[in-house]
């Protein structure tokens, strides 16, 4: 174990895991909206994630830009920021209201065991993976580099940049503005009270479907965002991408709380600290062995995760 | 009693779909009769689906390629290739294995490319007496098996790390170096050798998971800033390495990164950039292709619309290498192994030449070590000495 | 390898010195005999018990004592705290003081399962069958309470498995004619009518052998035809030889079938004695008064 | 087969209140489960039909020979007596996974992290790579291997079992991953650098070639089968007594069964040690038949794949599990080698992804599995055919 490394480099290792947990707690909404509705863990969300990080790129891509373009100048940059983020939402929104058509509505007209559901979404999780595998012929694909990362301020050796500002920002600004969403529309307190009762909530006339529906898109464009963020940061994007961010996303939302949405960004956040800290102290090889003991250990003293779950009490 | 028999008829036809939609399969054997040598197969075994398909695939279509090329001189489809798909886990590769060897058209192997995935499968093409060639296999104790039909086109781990660690040690003229790998038996076992050369140089270590296992490197990339190291050697794949060289880069560190052959490939200019890949510095148990004057780079990017990658140039060695002693008239997979044991062969990366054990023959080991330009490609930079 | 059994051999004697053709007759109870309590054909004693949630009192020093082969009622409005009751005499809830002793043995703290194999079964106010199994697998999960079959017999299909199957399986259809609903024994209880499923919980109770059966508001949702029948079974139960905890709201119900009853409002006890006593007891009709009950 | 034995009693019309003679024979011999087509007919014709299964299964290596219908089955890019091992221990995973979700209700998303143990402890005992430097035969190493796979179920089953449903699938997840890594990470374990030379079960033929070789698959087939054979009637004896009703008890309503009398914990923790022992004994076999093994086979996806086949052949039913079991690794090896018929190209690579929409399209006309439990599928059934009279 690496004490003085890690007290040395904490500084920086809060930093840059500040930024990876941001991009891991907007993954984990989108787990944390559905099942806060349908009791249901949508595997498929990774790959709501996944095309999401691709569709950015491909727009960019239009553009003549790729992994060794120049960054070109500002306000190309904040205009082709725009175009890829609504690239990526449309098409991470779309992906998850397909998945919901296609694998969970049928189940849900047939009254399917739970079970059945996270089967389907096990299938389609692998459907869309491994054709976007074979279509990119499993090769990884670069990111143009939009922004060129400059210190904006610098604290001892914690050098915090222009990128992991935006990426923090972001995040911050998509969950404040769904969390508003959630507690003040009135599209919000539909998804509250189905979350609170399904039942009752059809009695007082919220279109259940439409709920949803609405929730699937929600963590779909939340996703979206994710993606892009990720594709800024780490450089790179590949078919299993999302698989692998999925289940620390995942591991985010239950450590939080599960169907709690302020459970999510504090999951998110935890998860990106610890696994820095945890690699600096003991190897990188252990991050994410980390991450899992440490949910497992906060599971075993509160067994429905820090925040406790319950969308309908997102503000508890 | 109807609704259990309509159900049981529904379950069947979903199996019957399946079965049906697989009903057409691609396994029609031609029966023409083997003239000049002609009417045999090729194997390619090795990952072509799955996380590690990348490094398969490269090897496939330089191995493919050189019998496209030899079928074209003939005019016919003379040699067949047949593709084995292992997806690179041990778990799978014997049963892929058994099947390769049912077919008794197939007179010799290329691969497996993994060292795990060899442990597995050898034996089976031992047992079947069918020469392979792996141009990419580097784990030492492959040879120790007393396998007669085992050949490694490259050096193993042994021969390239002391190679690695003197340019950092005498080109280089690194003091402080950091060494890390990706825990795969190639990645591990090469920095091993690495670090045991590199002696007290070495200020720190640390390990990753393996490529497709860890996108996010942030904390490794402190460790190397923190360190003060101005070499980074990574024993691991071009994936995780064009990664980790772009985080480094974006975190502002001025180094370089040293790697071995799993590293050499444009895959990792792909990952980092071009701009922050520059620099970076393979070895690698080969020859430089240009050195060889052939036009297998072109023909590569012609035929497959991407560029050669790590161990394509060996594979379609090895291919080649197989191509003349069928030509030569051993059509059987025994004397062909006889030839290999026999062969001098002169390819595009290397000559080759086998010891007993299947060993590439130490006077034919060399070891260069490449550069990335600003065009994301390798450039042979020097030979350096194995030991 | 064995499993680990706790049984003890006191225990397993009592249960196969059941007679399993009819519920236990009275006096073999489960467990050592109580020892001499005050009064000697005490079965249950609810001393002082308190429950608290957070800053809600649920009960506040109830006591009462249940006596051998009786029928006692357990009455009080909506909210008067009956089922928690209920709930903390059956293990579910742990009393903030106070003690319940069952046979002059404590009970507090005791898990779930060890209350049930020491005599005391219940009834839930909704209905809780296992709705996938079959009405006669409802029952024979009762049954099991006292079986020894470990893990390993079963597995081995051991003579002791085949024994404990055939006698549980039988014992579940006595149960199941018992109660009236022995045709349905093949059926899932999902599909079971509403009276039947009320039945048959009944019947899974009165499977794990109990001294005291206690029966949460099994009137509700009946019709008076099925409130009938539902008096002569409890009745036949008593006179099997087990005791019978009645928690109602019926009170007409009430009135017609138990020996005594404890009145309950606030989590207080507000009257205790004879149906009579009870009935021109004035707290109790102040309780009641404006209140509806279902047999108004 | 034996007609006679299935008409033997004589139908009587039923007295009410009193028992036909029918059922009385019913009586001595179910446990009151819910029983299908199957489960009514006599002992006589239900021990032939499995007999006739068995042998059947046995003889499937050669089930290439048949005309026509023979090459539609096997698989082309993979020899057909591997791609049947294979499906072997996928079959034995999926009837202990079974135990766990099906019976016990308990979603377990790391079941592979048994099937680890298993292997891990044969390797370590018998491989010359291994620390220990024992190197016992397989046939030894096996017991050990299993025993240690079970007290891993019960180490992971003990501080968990507090967890609700999605809790557990996560945690149990979470262990599978840690297991994986520490095998990839220690060295006592060799990650990827794997053990070779683990021993294959004992035996030899009369011409001194050992029975277990490398190149045929076939006697690795049958012991699998065997095994799978033994696993099932134990498994089935299981879920006809007290446990089997325990663990329903407790799938349905858990506190309700704790109320009726039932040790909760005990049974769960069984569940755990048994599907443990039965993952266990996957991986023993699968170290047995691959003479080399290293963490790359132990991946997450392997565990959720395990799971889609015993959901997708119908959770809680043995016939399910051993069809779903089977499913998972015969679709995508069939799939190898295969050209589409359209476009002619090679469906190689794209054989997972037409597994995924294969298990979609499954899931969604047959929510309840390809072979559904018995009770679900009469929880569907018209309410109306169940007030009839029994026969």
């Amino acid at each position: 174990m690496n004490f003085s490394g890690l007290i040395q480099d904490f500084g920086p290792l809060t930093i840059t895991g500040l930024a990876q947990g941001a991009i891991i707690a907007l993954f984990a909404l989108g787990y944390t909206l559905v099942y806060g509705v349908l009791r249901l863990i949508n595997f498929a969300h990774s790959e709501v994630f996944l095309l999401g990080s691709y569709a950015c790129l491909i727009v960019w891509g239009f553009f003549g830009l790729d992994q060794n373009s120049a960054t070109p100048s500002t306000l190309s940059v904040i205009g082709l920021l725009l175009l890829g983020l609504v690239a990526a939402i449309v098409i991470s929104g779309i992906t998850a209201l397909g998945v919901e058509l296609v694998a969970y509505r049928p189940l849900r007209k047939r009254n399917a065991p739970p079970l059945a559901f996270l089967i389907t979404a096990i299938g389609a999780s692998l459907f869309i993976s491994e054709t976007v595998g074979v279509m990119t012929q499993r090769n990884i694909k670069g990111v143009p580099p939009l922004i060129q990362p400059r210190d904006v301020f610098v604290i001892g050796n914690m050098h915090v940049t222009n990128l992991q500002i935006l990426i923090i920002v972001l995040a911050l600004m998509s969950m404040f503005l769904l969390d508003r969403f959630i507690n003040r529309s009135r599209l919000g307190r539909g998804i509250r009270a189905v979350a609170q009762n399904p039942d009752s909530a059809a009695l007082m006339g919220v279109n259940k479907g439409r709920v949803i529906s609405l929730v699937f898109l929600l963590g779909g464009l939340m996703a979206g965002i994710a993606a892009v963020m990720y594709d800024l940061k780490i450089g790179v994007t590949r078919f299993d991408a999302g698989f692998l961010l999925g289940i620390e996303a995942f591991t985010a939302a239950v450590l939080g709380g599960i169907g709690n949405l302020r459970g999510a960004l504090l999951g998110g956040l935890l998860l990106g600290l610890l696994q820095n800290y945890a690699a600096s102290l003991f190897g990188t090889e252990w991050l994410h062995a980390a991450s899992f003991v440490l949910l497992v250990l906060i599971l075993l003293v509160r067994p429905t995760g820090l925040l406790g779950e319950s969308l309908g009490r997102a503000r508890a | 009693m109807r609704q259990v028999l309509a159900r049981a008829i529904g379950g069947l036809a979903v199996i019957g779909l399946i079965a049906g939609a697989a009903a057409c399969n691609s396994d029609s054997g031609s029966d023409d009769t083997a003239s000049g040598n002609c009417g045999y197969k090729l194997a390619f075994f090795g990952a072509l689906t799955g996380s590690s398909a990348n490094l398969g695939v490269n090897i496939e279509q330089g191995f493919e390629l050189a019998i496209n090329q030899y079928n074209e001189k003939k005019g016919s489809t003379c040699i067949e290739v047949a593709k084995f798909d292992s997806q690179g886990e041990p778990g799978v590769a014997p049963g892929v294995a058994r099947n390769l060897v049912a077919d008794k058209k197939i007179l010799g192997i290329v691969g497996p490319p993994f060292s795990g995935e060899s442990e597995a499968a050898d034996p089976i093409f031992e047992a079947a007496g069918i020469p392979t060639v792996t141009p990419s296999a580097t784990r030492v104790s492959l040879s120790a098996n007393g396998w007669k039909t085992f050949h490694r086109a490259v050096a193993n781990d042994d021969a390239q790390g002391p190679a690695a660690g003197n340019y950092i040690k005498n080109v280089m003229k690194a003091e402080k170096v950091f060494v890390a790998n990706d825990q795969s038996a190639y990645g591990a076992g090469l920095s091993e050798v690495v670090e045991k050369t590199l002696g007290s140089a070495v200020v720190a270590k640390d390990k990753t998971e393996a490529d497709g296992k860890q996108t996010d490197f942030s904390a490794l990339v402190q460790k190397v800033v923190s360190s003060q190291a101005t070499v980074l050697f990574y024993g691991g794949y071009y994936q995780n390495a064009g990664l980790i060289r772009k985080a480094l880069t974006t975190a502002g560190w001025k180094g370089t990164l040293v790697g071995g052959d799993g590293m050499k490939d444009p895959g990792l200019a792909k990952a980092a950039g071009n701009a922050a890949a520059v620099g970076t510095i393979t070895t690698c148990p080969c020859s430089p292709p240009e050195k060889a004057g052939g036009t297998f780079v072109t023909d590569y990017k012609a035929k497959w619309n991407v560029d050669a990658g790590t161990y394509s140039d060996v594979a379609f060695d090895a291919a080649n290498m197989f191509l003349q002693g069928i030509d030569a008239g051993n059509t059987t997979p025994e004397k062909l192994n006889t030839y290999l044991s026999t062969v001098e062969y002169k390819g595009i990366a290397n000559t080759y030449k086998f010891t007993d054990k299947g060993e590439l023959d130490p006077n034919y080991i060399k070891v260069w070590t490449f550069k990335f330009d600003a065009t994301g490609n390798t450039i042979a930079d020097q030979e350096v000495p194995t030991a | 390898m064995s499993e680990p059994h706790i049984e003890t051999p006191a225990e397993a004697d009592a249960a196969n010195a059941r007679p399993f053709d009819r519920p236990a007759p009275e006096g073999t109870g489960t467990g050592a005999t109580a020892p001499a309590a005050p009064g000697e054909d005490v079965l249950l004693e609810v001393d002082n018990v308190t429950l608290r949630f957070g800053g809600v009192v649920a009960l506040n020093e109830v006591s009462f004592s249940l006596r051998k082969g009786e029928i006692f009622g357990l009455i009080g409005p909506n909210g008067a705290g009956k089922t928690t009751c209920f709930n903390a005499m059956t293990g579910v809830y742990r009393p903030t003081s106070g003690g319940i002793r069952f046979q002059g043995q404590s009970i507090v703290g005791k898990k779930k399962h060890e209350i049930t194999r020491g005599g005391i079964a219940r009834t839930f106010q909704n209905v809780r069958l296992f709705p996938e199994m079959t009405a006669l697998e409802n029952v024979m999960v009762g049954a099991d309470a006292h079986h020894k079959t470990s893990v390993i017999a079963a597995l081995f299909r051991l003579p002791r498995h085949h024994r404990e199957e055939r006698t549980g399986r039988d014992r579940s259809y006595q149960l199941l004619r018992f109660v009236g609903i022995e045709h349905r024994a093949g059926d899932v209880a999902r599909n079971l009518s509403y009276g039947e499923q009320r039945r048959l919980e009944i019947a899974r109770a009165l499977a794990t052998n109990p001294t005291l059966l206690c029966l949460d508001e099994p009137a509700a949702g009946f019709n008076p035809a099925e409130k009938a029948d539902l008096l002569a079974l409890i009745r036949k139960i008593r006179d099997s030889g087990v005791t019978v905890l009645l928690i109602e709201h019926d009170m007409r119900l009430v009135m017609g079938v138990t020996d005594r009853i404890v009145v309950l409002e606030f989590g207080k006890k507000i009257a205790e004695g004879t149906p009579a006593e009870v009935r021109d007891n004035p707290a109790v009709i102040a309780a009641y008064l404006g209140v509806p009950t279902d047999a108004a | 087969m034996t007609t006679e034995a299935t008409s033997s009693p004589a139908p009587q019309t039923p007295v009410p209140g009193a028992v036909s003679a029918r059922e009385k024979k019913n009586r001595r011999q179910d446990s009151g489960g819910v029983r299908g087509w199957f489960g009514r007919q006599n002992p006589w014709v239900r021990a032939g039909l499995m007999v006739l299964f068995a042998v059947l299964a046995f003889l499937l290596p050669y089930v290439g020979e048949i005309p026509l219908i023979g090459p539609q089955i096997v698989t082309q890019g993979i020899d057909w007596p591997s791609a049947l091992f294979n499906m072997s221990y996928y079959v034995l995973l999926a009837l202990g996974l079974n135990v766990v979700v099906g019976f016990a209700g308990l979603l377990d998303l790391g079941y592979v992290g048994f099937f680890a143990v298993g292997a891990y402890t044969v390797a370590l005992l018998s491989s010359p790579d291994s620390v220990l430097r024992t190197e016992w035969g397989w046939t030894a190493a096996v017991p050990i291997g299993l025993a240690v796979a079970m007290l891993s179920g019960l180490v992971l089953g003990y501080p968990t079992l507090r967890l609700r449903g999605d809790y557990l699938a996560i945690v149990t997840l979470g262990f599978a991953e840690i297991i994986r890594i520490v095998a990839t990470s220690t060295e006592t374990l060799r990650g990827d650098r794997g053990f070779s030379d683990i021993p294959h079960p004992p035996g030899e033929f009369a011409d001194g070639k050992p029975i277990f070789g490398v190149a045929d698959a076939v006697p690795y087939y049958w012991l699998g089968l065997a095994v799978i054979i033994l696993v099932i009637l134990g498994v089935r004896n299981l879920d006809n007594s007290r446990v089997g009703r325990s663990w329903l008890a407790i799938r349905e309503d858990q506190e309700a069964a704790e109320i009726m009398g039932v040790r909760t914990i005990k049974y769960k923790l069984w569940a755990f040690a048994i599907g443990a022992f039965i993952g266990g004994l996957g991986g023993v076999m699968f170290a047995g038949q691959q003479g080399f093994m290293n963490s790359q086979t132990f991946v997450l996806q392997f565990s959720i794949l395990v799971l889609a086949g015993v959901v997708m052949g119908g959770s809680g039913n043995i016939a399910g599990a051993i069809l779903g079991g089977a499913l998972i690794s015969y679709i995508p090896d069939r799939l190898r080698g295969i050209q589409d018929p359209i476009w002619h190209t090679d469906l190689f690579g794209f054989r997972f992804a037409i597994f995924g929409a294969v298990i979609i399209v499954i899931m969604i006309f047959r929510p309840q599995g390809l072979i559904p439990s018995r009770r679900r599928a009469m929880e569907l059934k018209d309410r109306e055919k169940e007030v009839a009279p029994i026969e």
